[in-house]
């Protein structure tokens, strides 16, 4: 008797079947945004749910991202679970003091009364010379705002376990999607449910020689890097974060202090972005072990620029290579 | 401006062939809430005074804004989303005293709004709980309650962006609620005329495909009776309503506040002859339902009420240091626990 | 849905009585940008098929509405504060065709609008221009100048609160700006009746205390008189007017968009039979100034000019690496600075 | 002949007399934001000017912050120089998405046709028992909006001197107010005007063993500390960094280097707080000059409490001193 083949499903169909399997299984659970009905989202992540779910689970909404969070901050009070769909990350701005000081604070304000079982989902960064703001990977102001989780798969498996974590999750989550690998590389992704812990990094690959720390779409980044190093005899391994918070300090620390020498790399302007706070906790826990200072490789301390200089703007297997390098000496 | 929806008349008459919904039994009942909220108004106001109570923002030349949208309202099955000038009203909906006054004395656990009370915290961030408002009504209709919102802005509050997606959304989804705008006149010094060039906040519902009415907010019956079209409208499905209570705020923004700056005395004096109070006792006294001694008896007997929840607050436990880190996560992420144990290990 | 506004209906012929500020002659100049319009959208998104135009979102369908707007102002003194679906209006206003291309086609430098064109950048954040041009009218005023601003947003924009404080703004300032909602029934997927339940836009208008107007978006002599009246009112101190100018997206959102995926082609249909252009054209037959002959003659120039814009562009340089570091700051930082001088010399 | 002397004044104080000076000067500086006229402000920092300057150019806006800051953007393209006022400096995220990517992006956006000389002013900070989010420190959220420029005085010289320097600023500016110190000591500031340069970190107190880096109210925190780790013969050294961007990497480094010690102290919560950038910085640019790790104070990672809860919240000499101690092992 054969073994039932595991199928193959790329990002956008990962995120789609864990919506359909929360969907199936827990009547509370509603989607809504800008777009996601007839269209199935810009990018179809939600396609065909309208049809199964109907108008009422399944929601387009006014133009108008502010409302769309604290309207689900009241669906959940209400006892709904909503998994919220920012059109793209950038657009997070119009509704930021929703989600924050507001999803982030409610438990707090309600004195434990109240919580937030809200899931907001965005896809963002470059790559695919999207229109302005569709590219801004601003991650890092959400890990500012205390009592939202932050989550960043790279890839189908990841996506559709963690998904199904942050909307079983009672607090606010915000799960952000790298478009520019939405249709990348398929992988085994199971149908039914299953759940990828949060705070729980992961090795993408082995190495020796030093590590290089990364999430969403920089993972890849970095394992092409790692290839190229290979070459040059640098052995590199790969750290995917998966989640900024939680936090998973202690295989960060500890994978760090076994290579004694650490890239970081993201999509995000370099000052402040999360980067600084991976490089500034390596310096409170491994100081001691390191061989070479953490280095940072993230995109320019200047806008996103227009889509025709974003290979300029964003780090590259090249500057990933190059602070590999000086790591190295 | 627009008339406004009004029964009783300052004088304590009632307008020519006006009937109210309002019997005098309830009309009763409101005056009691009236004047119990008065008189919080004016005891923790002298508490603030000496430094024994936290920033408090009264409802003074409000009550009748506040206590008739909330008499219009079943606390067992609807909800209140307040601003935080609306004290009396999430009392009458259950909220007991002594809870919501623990929060101004700055204790935590015993400000908890007990399970069962239909009532969201208090809100500082303007017209935010506006779109969350919306969205409760919404839930609560897919989740099959027949449950009525009443969300509470102000005049200043109408200027965000807030109050403009959260209207338009529910009247999109047609939620069962209703937005009930306390045009006092002030957003702390910025005065009502700088907050829009609308002749009348109740002029935007058309924009959103719902009903707007405008009120006179120092007429308690005349809030009643506009409140409870508004709820029975929601209850029946028929959407959600914006009412515009027109009323002056008599005493100042916030114990921290001074009109003197600001206000034109002759607009506050005007104010205090349309005073919500005295015009039912008026009406009241007028029918023989009310003179010195029930005004007497009354006040005795709910500054007892008020006192009695204020010595509860008082004694309510302090918050603990390990407080800092209650209610942010169901479970704490490891590096913030690891800083709650540093924290209570004495260290940094 | 109130009526609208119209003169010149969809079979050419005007209504009886009705008369516009619009004589033949701007009429046919009215046509002649109308179609200037439709031919651009055309050969660009043929472009766009071949790879050789960037994502673009076309105004067929709306070209009386960008046309008709656009004629009621003074290039020289008034400014344009667009969204993204106006490129002729833009271009009418005295942005050269070529530098608006260049846009599509990443070219940094060339794009940059030149000094003494008073049209602002296009705007990709949803509704975030019009708290901007309200501030530039309301600073055009106070510098003394008698600008007035055409302010452009679409139907889903005006659900985001960046609209509500924009317009309420404006209103209490009484800037000199004219807000045009172009109402094409669609953002991206979403049908108008989701983006909200009002009657009708212009509804909203009165909750920001100035006047408001639906007109027949399809009707450029219609469209005109109602932005000539706004500009005038703006002009002449009397504040704000929106004007909803109810219209069809006869195409798609924007290249990338499938509409069959959720519009249902009857809804299309009709609108085609409203079309903007071929009314106009009608009209002008019957009065013996338009035919074959002369639609021929206007769309050779037109696509001549049309093309020659499209060339320039295509000449134009392609930004260069350092150009991500270009009009970031008037001086960049020390630490930018020296991220741009690694990075030149091929470091990180 | 006595030499006239150097009028005394607090922040309040130093702030009005900025503007002040601005608006004698430049008929195109207005300010405009919630109470700014006839109150004064909640704090009264504009306390005279609707007198002096009349309606016109200081105005009270309706209660909606991001029309006060698009509008500012739009005042500033037709000429005029805005002073906005947001009420809290937690108030910014209703604005959020017109500053970092609306004032922030305008210049780029443009590509230098347009640019906006708009300063935003807000206090903000703890241990004055504010209401819910009249405390919050975000300004690292600037920090990663690339574009915007961000403003930390920590004393009455410095706050008339950079607010003098952000309104001539042609680029829009952050400036945060600590309404901790509004009123604590006055200091030598000044009539007429004078201006703070951006990016110049200033020592305010000379150390040998450690540096204790801050800006804002936190200086004022470090110099407590400081005195106290003097009575233990700890001899700390106390660097303000004044502005936030631009960042003055080059004193900090060469500061850091000396002692060889360093802990910053910030109000921010700790995780992703602009601490988190100095310490990735010090990392990369004086790792070999380090005999200790460098650590951090801040706030902890959860929303800002109830103001009863406050002093437990916010870093405090004794966390201060307690981290100095660690660093000196
Ligand atoms: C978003 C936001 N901006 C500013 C403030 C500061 N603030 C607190 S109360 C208030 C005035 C509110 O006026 P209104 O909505 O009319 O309510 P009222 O105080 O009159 O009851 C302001 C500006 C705030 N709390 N939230
Ligand atoms: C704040 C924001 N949210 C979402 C988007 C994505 N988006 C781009 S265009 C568009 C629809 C806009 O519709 P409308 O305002 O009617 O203009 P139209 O495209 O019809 O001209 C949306 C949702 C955006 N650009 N900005
Ligand atoms: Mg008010
Ligand atoms: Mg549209």
């Amino acid at each position: 008797m054969a073994v039932p083949e595991v199928p193959q499903r790329n990002i956008v169909e990962a995120i789609n079947s864990a919506l359909v399997e929360e969907m199936e299984a827990d009547p509370r659970v509603m989607v809504l945004g800008l777009d996601v009905g007839k269209l199935g989202g810009v990018f179809r992540t939600t396609s065909g749910l309208v049809d199964r779910y109907g108008p009422e689970r399944v929601v387009d909404t006014p133009l108008a991202e502010a409302s769309i969070v604290g309207a689900s901050l009241g669906l959940a009070i209400a006892g709904m679970v909503p998994v919220a769909e920012i059109q793209f990350l950038g657009f997070t701005a119009q509704a930021f003091h929703q989600i924050g000081p507001q999803l982030g604070k409610y438990r707090q304000r309600s004195r434990g009364r109240y919580h937030c079982q809200v899931t907001i989902r965005a896809p963002f960064g470059g790559g695919i010379k999207s229109p302005e703001f569709h590219s801004d990977a601003v991650e890092a102001q959400f890990v500012q705002t205390p009592g939202i989780k932050v989550v960043m798969p790279s890839n189908p498996y990841d996506a559709k376990g963690l998904l199904l974590e942050a909307i079983r999750d009672p607090d606010p989550v915000l799960f952000c999607e790298p478009d520019r690998l939405y249709r990348a590389a398929r992988m085994e992704v199971p149908d039914g449910a299953y759940t990828v812990p949060f705070g729980k990094a992961v090795l993408a690959r082995e190495g020796q020689h030093v590590t290089l720390v990364a999430w969403s779409a920089a993972v890849e980044l970095c394992m092409r890097a790692a290839e190229q190093l290979a070459q040059e005899g640098v052995s590199a391994a790969v750290l995917d974060l998966r989640t900024l918070v939680p936090l998973d300090t202690e295989t960060l620390c500890a994978q760090v202090a076994k290579t004694g020498r650490c890239v970081i790399v993201h999509e995000a302007p370099l000052s402040a972005g999360f980067g600084a706070e991976i490089s500034a906790t390596l310096m409170e826990e491994v100081f001691f072990d390191l061989d070479a200072p953490v280095a940072r490789v993230g995109a320019f301390d200047v806008p996103f620029p227009a889509a025709s200089l974003e290979d300029y703007y964003l780090p590259s297997v090249d500057r990933v290579v190059a602070a590999v390098r000086r790591a190295m000496e | 401006m627009e008339t406004l929806r009004s029964i009783l008349k300052p004088d304590g008459s009632v307008m020519p062939g006006a009937k109210s919904r309002m019997d005098e039994e309830l009309l009763l009942e409101a005056l009691r809430w009236m004047i119990k909220s008065r008189l919080y108004d004016q005891r923790v106001i002298a508490l603030q005074r000496q430094g024994q109570f936290g920033v408090f923002s009264p409802g003074t030349g409000q009550e009748a804004s506040i206590v008739g949208s909330a008499l219009a309202l079943d606390p067992a099955r609807d909800w209140i989303v307040p601003q935080y000038r609306e004290l009396m009203a999430t009392v009458h909906h259950g909220l007991p005293l002594e809870v919501i006054t623990a929060q101004y004395l700055g204790k935590i656990g015993p400000a908890r709004i007990p399970e069962g009370v239909n009532v969201l915290p208090t809100q500082v961030s303007i017209a935010a709980q506006l779109p969350q408002a919306t969205g409760l009504a919404w839930g609560l209709r897919l989740r099959g309650k027949d449950a009525v919102v009443m969300a509470y802005i102000g005049d200043g509050g109408s200027s965000e962006g807030d109050f403009h997606e959260g209207l338009n959304l529910a009247g999109v989804v047609k939620a069962p609620i209703v937005f009930f705008l306390q045009n006092n006149q002030w957003a702390i010094s910025t005065s009502r005329r700088v907050q829009s060039a609308t002749k009348s906040f109740s002029l935007r519902a058309a924009g959103y495909g719902f009903e707007g009415i405008a009120v006179d907010g120092n007429d308690v019956m005349a809030v009643y009776d506009a409140a409870c079209d508004a709820v029975e409208r929601a209850r029946n499905g028929g959407g959600p309503t914006l009412i515009e209570s027109v009323t002056y705020r008599m005493s100042f923004h916030n114990t921290t506040d001074n009109p003197s700056r600001y206000e034109d005395p002759k607009e506050h004096d005007e104010a205090r002859a349309r005073d919500p109070i005295e015009r039912v006792q008026r009406y009241l006294a007028g029918l023989g339902l009310w003179d010195e001694k029930r005004a007497a008896a009354l006040t005795d007997e709910v500054r007892e009420e008020n006192e009695r929840a204020l010595q509860l607050a008082y004694a309510a436990p302090a918050p603990r240091p390990e407080d800092v880190f209650a209610n942010v996560y169901a479970d704490l992420p490891p590096r913030v626990a690891r800083q709650k144990s540093d924290f209570l290990d004495g260290g940094a």
